[in-house]
């Protein structure tokens, strides 16, 4: 007895062979990306984008990696888009790394014609990737009204990882690296590499770095101390300074690596194991590419109340991040809206706030119109945040993705490899 | 082919087509005319991939793992199966992991056997453990043991519910008659019973063993550095800073399914020599 | 088997199986839980449980369970379909669809979804619920094959040709005779196939492009964030509903799990 | 006194939950007698069985094997095979592991072990399926596997329960042909107990034949003997005599029947008579006892008529050249030799 006698008959397997033939061809011709909506709305007059935007919804792929930044988004932004804009805002998780093969994927597989997500939470090497493979839309970030108010003369908003983001992504915040302590167990934490040298030796078991973008950050600015400073780094990618960097990084990391948590043998995977770790006194030190993490995840209860961020004297990388719009969004109207609002007083504000989020602005506050800069001044700090001043007297900029790239494959082949 | 296949061959096809063109896909990413960075057609990423210590290193190492972590889920899965088949509550409670997401396993895992973990407070609470340090490394460390535990237990209940499956359908009549012809309750267990508990249960066995190969969510949360877990090892390769590395991330994932395809194969050909087994 | 054994391996049994299982309920409930201490130091107040009634979680508990209910009664159709119609091949193409079947099972999710987002994404399912769905059919068709084949294979063979000389026709014998006598069966397999589709996630994570969020792929996030407590949380009602499932399943373990 | 050889059952009792159990079954078979075990179903022949070979306990009561006591030891270490109803063959193991099972377990090497099995497959005709798949083989095939098996374990006792009622009848007489060959060769000549319900089989298999009524023994004895004497209308009945009739017995001691009378002493009143179907006559009508034709039936034996005597049914046969019909008249003669008349009352059961 044939349950569906006629169907079986070869009508299966052209239907078989016909989606094995569709998927196939569907990356096979590999056209240009289309890079014209989003630069073709902003050669528009705003009001009209704004009018198109109304009524449509944008799905912003970003890291959600941290509760305080997913409630800004979810209960602070996105009500107020709604409300003032009519676009729904939907955030979904993504790494930047990840964003690269699903656009190169949707390209191979859909060609020109509309992707999935209309904006990117984005910065360094995942913009060099994006602009090398061309899945940016662009330029189209001077048109936002707010643009004007970004500080234009800050470095470290100006050029991302030495890469110049002028029309292609819009930034948004700003962050720096600083290591976090818990100050009842380490009352004096050194503040120089030196220091921290001596302190791992004199306390073994206690310190490490995890494995992925935070604890190569770290190894960065290790590097450029090491390595007499990040303007040997700067202006491009060169091997031979490169080279040199990192054997002073390895040489240090060889000498102090026996003294740290299960002797160098295994690092942990990200950062919310080390904030696991140190919580629960496995080691003395975490470490954050956001210097006002601790106020947040102390505040989550994630880290113990005595939690407090600290900068070495050779200086933290500080790095802004950005929204880009792929070169597929189906909705370009809308991630430009969202991008604009993103970067109002108010919204840069909100974030700032060590409660929130305590994401650095990219605004030019003293240059914002009454009251803005009062406001912006009065932000509360919180007892474990650092002062402003002294962020900035810290803060190294980025250098080119390039050394990124290289010292993560050292790394991984030389330190991570081979256990002593 | 005979007229009698064709439906069927279509039908399997029909189903299988997202994996044939997957598997196409792939093999074209690894050879560099697919995925982030591709761009011509080269063996760089085969070379890379199949060349790297690293690699061999994290294949060696999770078969390892997921080898022993199978054992013991069988042999755990078993024994229990063996003595609450007439047990409604030991049968629910057997099953119950397979209702907790392996994510969750792993959380629970981490939150148990760390070194600063519940039964690390336990210790220390007994006062054998003065600090978490000298606990041992169960989490991270280089033999696996929490991502082997949590394998085992994941496993464990899958396993159980095979094996009870099975021994409900052995004929009981043949051990009685095992006995009077001479054989001990062990000689009846382990030349009639355990024979055919495992055959019966062998497909399953395989299938947790390749399936734990592949597992991504326990190794990223519970495994160490290095080696490299053969999952975390695709994963850390496909989002790799230097697009032009990423493929060698398609090389690993078809070793990777290789390595899965063998074994089923393997397996299959093994049972095929049996007496008594028919498919 | 003596009762002193068999309570010392109930014993045993139960002490393996819920061990973790509370350690996670402790940790839901706990503020703040830290080394050295045993139970709990500040166990959660209602605040802490406002995490569930968070809409994206509510929302994704509704996707996962959507997917796994559709996942579930797909699959059973896909997969008696399939094996009846490979029980009338020839052995050597039944014993190859038995293998592949079992691979679609066990293909490494990471490896095998690279291929399934390319599909999904020419056929313009890429983030959709319905590209999510129709991936997790494919491992969870491959398993319920499987299981049907074991189920197709123990049914007595003649009751058929019985039935159609006691008068039924062909129609009647599938509506009167065989599908009262699987019905069973068809329930335990759409339980088998939801519980494959309820804790997916590279598959999901791959297909659905994370635009589509299913309760693992949120529970990721959590502890990928190190929000242990919300993770534990979310990790307990991840597993709620495919307990109820299982207590439908155990009721009919031996003939559940033949399949493989 | 000598220690008997063979089987020695001594009063069992075994009880099981609300069913009736076995109540002081006493048997012995010796070596190389074999004895079928008759009973209605669910009288406890497999029960009784089963104790003996130990794979349930008794209540009381003692089975001895060879002049060894063995109640109570492993049922590995008493010398008693059982063998199933179905034959149990091991589908994991080929035909000749199957058959050297019972010597590996005893710690034979394999090798010697698959020298004698196929040394005991050879004699029962399976020697070329040596290597096959034991669940390859037909029906009649296993059943001479398992034989083999058995046999290999060299038992002093061995015990059949109804071991060809999965036969259909042509394999069944094989096989048993087969059983009864090897039975037969003294090297083995092992205490053999039978259950089986098949009258026939019972006749044609054992030396003597037990009869299991309600937990207790009715009848043991040789299948001659039974069939001419059952003790009881049960047993009369359970062998499916045909002729068991109400008769009188008159003070003189005088049994009148519906057929004819006969001299039995006993108490006056009721009794039953049994008489043989081929003690039973039917000539022209006139010479005998008058009745009326009802069936006729033709079997390989020979012909079997059944006849109305006087409002009771009689069966027995034709005299030689008589051709009969339904409805017919004849003339009923009875050999006196081969009444039986049993004390009791036929019951008021519907024939």
């Amino acid at each position: 007895m044939h349950l569906f006698p006629r169907v079986g008959r070869g009508g299966l397997l052209r239907a078989a062979a016909a989606v094995v033939a569709l998927a196939l061809a569907g990356g096979a011709c590999r056209e240009n990306p289309r890079a014209a909506s989003a630069q073709e709305l902003a050669e528009g007059p705003w009001s009209t984008l704004v009018a198109q935007a109304r009524g449509t919804t944008v799905i912003w792929r970003m890291w959600r990696g941290d509760p305080a930044i997913n409630a800004y988004v979810d209960k602070w932004v996105a009500p107020r888009m709604q409300e003032q804009f009519g676009v729904e805002v939907q955030a979904v998780d993504s790494q930047g790394p990840e964003m690269v093969n699903t656009l190169v994927t949707e390209r191979e597989a859909r060609g020109g014609t509309a992707g999935t997500t209309s904006l990117l939470w984005i910065n360094g090497e995942t913009f060099a990737q994006l602009q090398q493979e061309h899945l940016l839309a662009g330029p189209w970030t001077m048109r936002l009204p707010n643009a004007a108010l970004v500080d234009a003369a800050s470095p470290i908003i100006t050029r991302d990882f030495e890469q110049d983001p002028t029309g292609y992504e819009s930034p948004w915040g700003m962050v720096q690296f600083a290591l976090i302590y818990d100050v009842e167990r380490t009352p004096n934490p050194p503040t120089t590499i030196p220091a921290l040298a001596a302190w791992i030796r004199a306390h073994p078991g206690r310190f490490t770095h995890d494995q992925s973008f935070t604890g190569l950050t770290f190894l960065k600015g290790l590097m450029y101390g090491l390595g007499g400073g990040v303007e040997r780094f700067q202006h491009g990618f060169d091997e031979a300074r490169y080279v040199q960097g990192r054997d002073a990084l390895f040489s240090w990391l060889q000498s102090v690596r026996p003294y740290f948590w299960r002797e160098g043998t295994t690092y942990p995977p990200d950062v919310a194991a080390m904030h696991r770790l140190f919580a629960n006194g496995e080691i003395d030190f975490t470490m954050s590419n956001n210097q006002n993490e601790v106020v947040t995840k102390v505040r989550q209860g994630i880290l113990p109340p005595t939690s407090r961020a600290v900068l070495l004297d050779e200086g933290t990388i500080a790095n802004a991040h950005y929204v880009g719009v792929p070169f597929n969004a189906p909705n370009p109207a809308g991630a430009m809206v969202l991008a604009n609002f993103l970067l109002s007083p108010e919204a840069q504000l909100e974030k700032q706030r060590g409660e929130v989020w305590g994401d650095g602005t990219v605004l030019n506050v003293p240059a914002l119109p009454e009251p803005w800069p009062a406001r912006f001044a009065d932000v509360a700090t919180d007892a474990a945040a650092l002062p402003y001043d002294v962020l900035a007297a810290h803060a190294r900029p980025e250098v080119h993705p390039q050394y990124h790239t290289h010292l993560l494959d050292d790394w991984r082949r030389v330190m991570r490899a081979d256990a002593r | 082919m005979t007229r009698r296949n064709v439906a069927p061959l279509a039908a399997v096809l029909l189903i299988a087509s997202p994996v044939i063109v997957g598997v196409a896909y792939t093999i074209l990413a690894a050879l560099g005319l697919r995925g982030a960075g591709a761009s011509e057609l080269t063996v760089r990423h085969v070379a890379a991939a199949l060349g790297g210590w690293d690699t061999w290193r994290g294949v060696g190492w999770t078969l390892a793992t997921a080898a022993v972590a199978t054992a013991v889920a069988a042999a755990a899965a078993f024994t229990v199966a063996l003595r609450v088949q007439q047990s409604p509550l030991g049968r629910l409670l057997a099953v119950l992991p397979l209702a907790v997401p392996h994510v969750a396993a792993a959380l629970a895992a981490l939150l148990l056997l760390s070194q600063s973990g519940w039964v690390s407070r336990l210790t220390h609470a007994a006062g054998l453990t003065p600090t978490p340090a000298d606990f041992p490394a169960l989490v991270y460390d280089r033999f696996g043991v929490s991502l082997v535990l949590a394998f085992a237990w994941k496993e464990f209940a899958y396993l159980v519910l095979t094996a009870v499956a099975v021994l409900g359908t052995l004929d009981r009549a043949s051990d009685e008659v095992a006995r009077t012809l001479g054989a001990s309750a062990r000689q009846v267990f382990w030349r009639i019973t355990w024979p055919q508990l495992w055959r019966g249960t062998s497909p399953a066995v395989i299938a947790a063993f390749a399936f734990l190969i592949g597992q991504y969510e326990m190794p990223a949360l519970l495994a160490p550095s290095t080696p490299t877990a053969l999952p975390l090892l695709i994963y850390e390769r496909s989002v790799d800073p230097n697009l032009l590395r990423r493929g060698e991330a398609y090389v690993v994932a078809l070793l990777a399914l290789t390595l899965c395809a063998g074994l089923i194969a393997a397996h299959g050909i093994w049972r095929r020599r049996l007496p008594g087994v028919t498919r | 088997m003596t009762h002193a054994t068999h309570r010392f391996t109930l014993l045993a049994l139960a002490g393996w199986v819920l061990t973790p299982i509370v350690v996670l309920a402790l940790r839901a409930v706990s503020l703040s839980w830290r080394y050295p201490q045993i139970m709990p130091m500040a166990t959660a107040s209602g605040g802490a449980f406002e995490a569930l009634a968070d809409p994206r979680l509510v929302a994704a508990a509704a996707t996962s369970f959507w997917l796994a209910l559709a996942t579930g009664v797909l699959g059973t159709v896909l997969g008696f379909v399939t094996a009846r119609l490979v029980t009338r091949a020839s052995g050597r193409l039944q014993q190859l669809t038995w293998l592949g079947a079992l691979f679609l099972v066990v293909a490494p999710p990471l490896a095998s979804g690279v291929g399934l987002q390319v599909v999904m994404l020419s056929l313009g399912f890429g983030g959709t619920v319905l590209g999510v769905l129709l991936a997790h059919l494919v491992p969870a068709t491959g398993y319920l094959t499987l299981f049907a084949a074991g189920i197709l294979g123990s049914m007595q063979s003649g009751i058929e040709d019985e039935a159609r000389t006691l008068g039924a026709s062909r129609l009647q014998v599938w509506t009167r005779v065989l599908l009262p006598q699987l019905a069973p069966r068809f329930a335990e397999s759409v339980v088998l196939g939801a519980l494959i589709s309820w804790g997916q996630l590279a598959l999901t994570l791959l297909v659905g492009g994370g635009v589509v969020r299913t309760l693992p792929v949120e529970l990721l996030s959590l502890v990928r964030s190190g929000n242990d407590q919300a993770g534990a949380l979310a990790a307990l009602v991840l597993s709620l509903p495919p307990l109820l499932g299982l207590g439908l399943l155990v009721r009919a373990t031996r003939r559940t799990g033949a399949a493989l | 006194m000598n220690t008997p050889r063979g089987l020695v059952v001594t009063g069992a009792h075994v009880s099981f939950g609300a069913r009736p159990g076995l109540h002081g079954v006493d048997l012995s078979v010796a070596r190389g007698e074999r004895v079928a075990l008759l009973g209605p179903s669910g009288c406890g022949k497999t029960s009784l069985l089963r104790a003996v070979a130990g794979l349930q306990p008794l209540t009381s009561g003692a089975i001895a094997v060879d002049g060894t006591e063995v109640t109570g030891v492993l049922p590995e270490q008493r010398g008693i095979v059982y063998m199933h109803q179905s034959p149990s063959l091991f589908d994991h193991l080929s035909v000749i592991d199957n058959v050297g099972f019972p010597l590996e377990v005893r710690g034979t090497p394999r090798r010697q072990a698959r020298e004698r099995a196929a040394a005991l497959l050879d004699r029962v005709q399976l020697a070329r399926l040596a290597h096959r798949a034991s669940d390859t083989l037909s029906g009649g095939q296993r059943h001479r596997v398992a034989l083999a098996r058995a046999l290999a374990a060299n038992p002093a006792v061995l015990l059949l329960d109804e071991p060809f009622a999965a036969l259909d009848p042509e394999l069944r007489a094989e096989v048993r042909e087969t059983v009864l060959d090897l039975l037969g060769t003294a090297e083995w000549a092992p205490a053999v107990v039978v259950v089986t319900h098949d009258v026939d089989e019972a006749a044609a298999m054992a030396h003597r034949v037990a009869i299991l009524l309600d937990g207790r023994l009715a009848q043991v004895a040789s299948p001659e003997h039974l069939l001419n004497a059952p003790v009881s209308v049960a047993v009369a009945r359970l062998l499916g005599l045909p002729n068991v009739l109400t008769g009188i017995r008159a003070a003189d001691g005088r049994v009148s029947f519906a057929l004819d009378r006969c001299d039995a002493r006993g108490a006056v009143g009721q009794v039953a008579v049994v008489v043989r179907v081929n003690a039973v006559r039917f000539g022209p009508p006139g010479a005998g006892t008058p009745a009326r034709v009802v069936s006729v039936q033709h079997r390989l034996a020979g012909t079997i008529v059944r006849v109305d005597v006087a409002g009771e049914q009689v069966t027995g046969i034709p005299a030689p050249g008589l051709s009969l019909a339904a409805g017919d008249r004849v003339g009923v003669l009875v050999d006196p030799g081969a009444v039986h008349v049993l004390d009791e009352a036929l019951g008021g059961r519907d024939v």
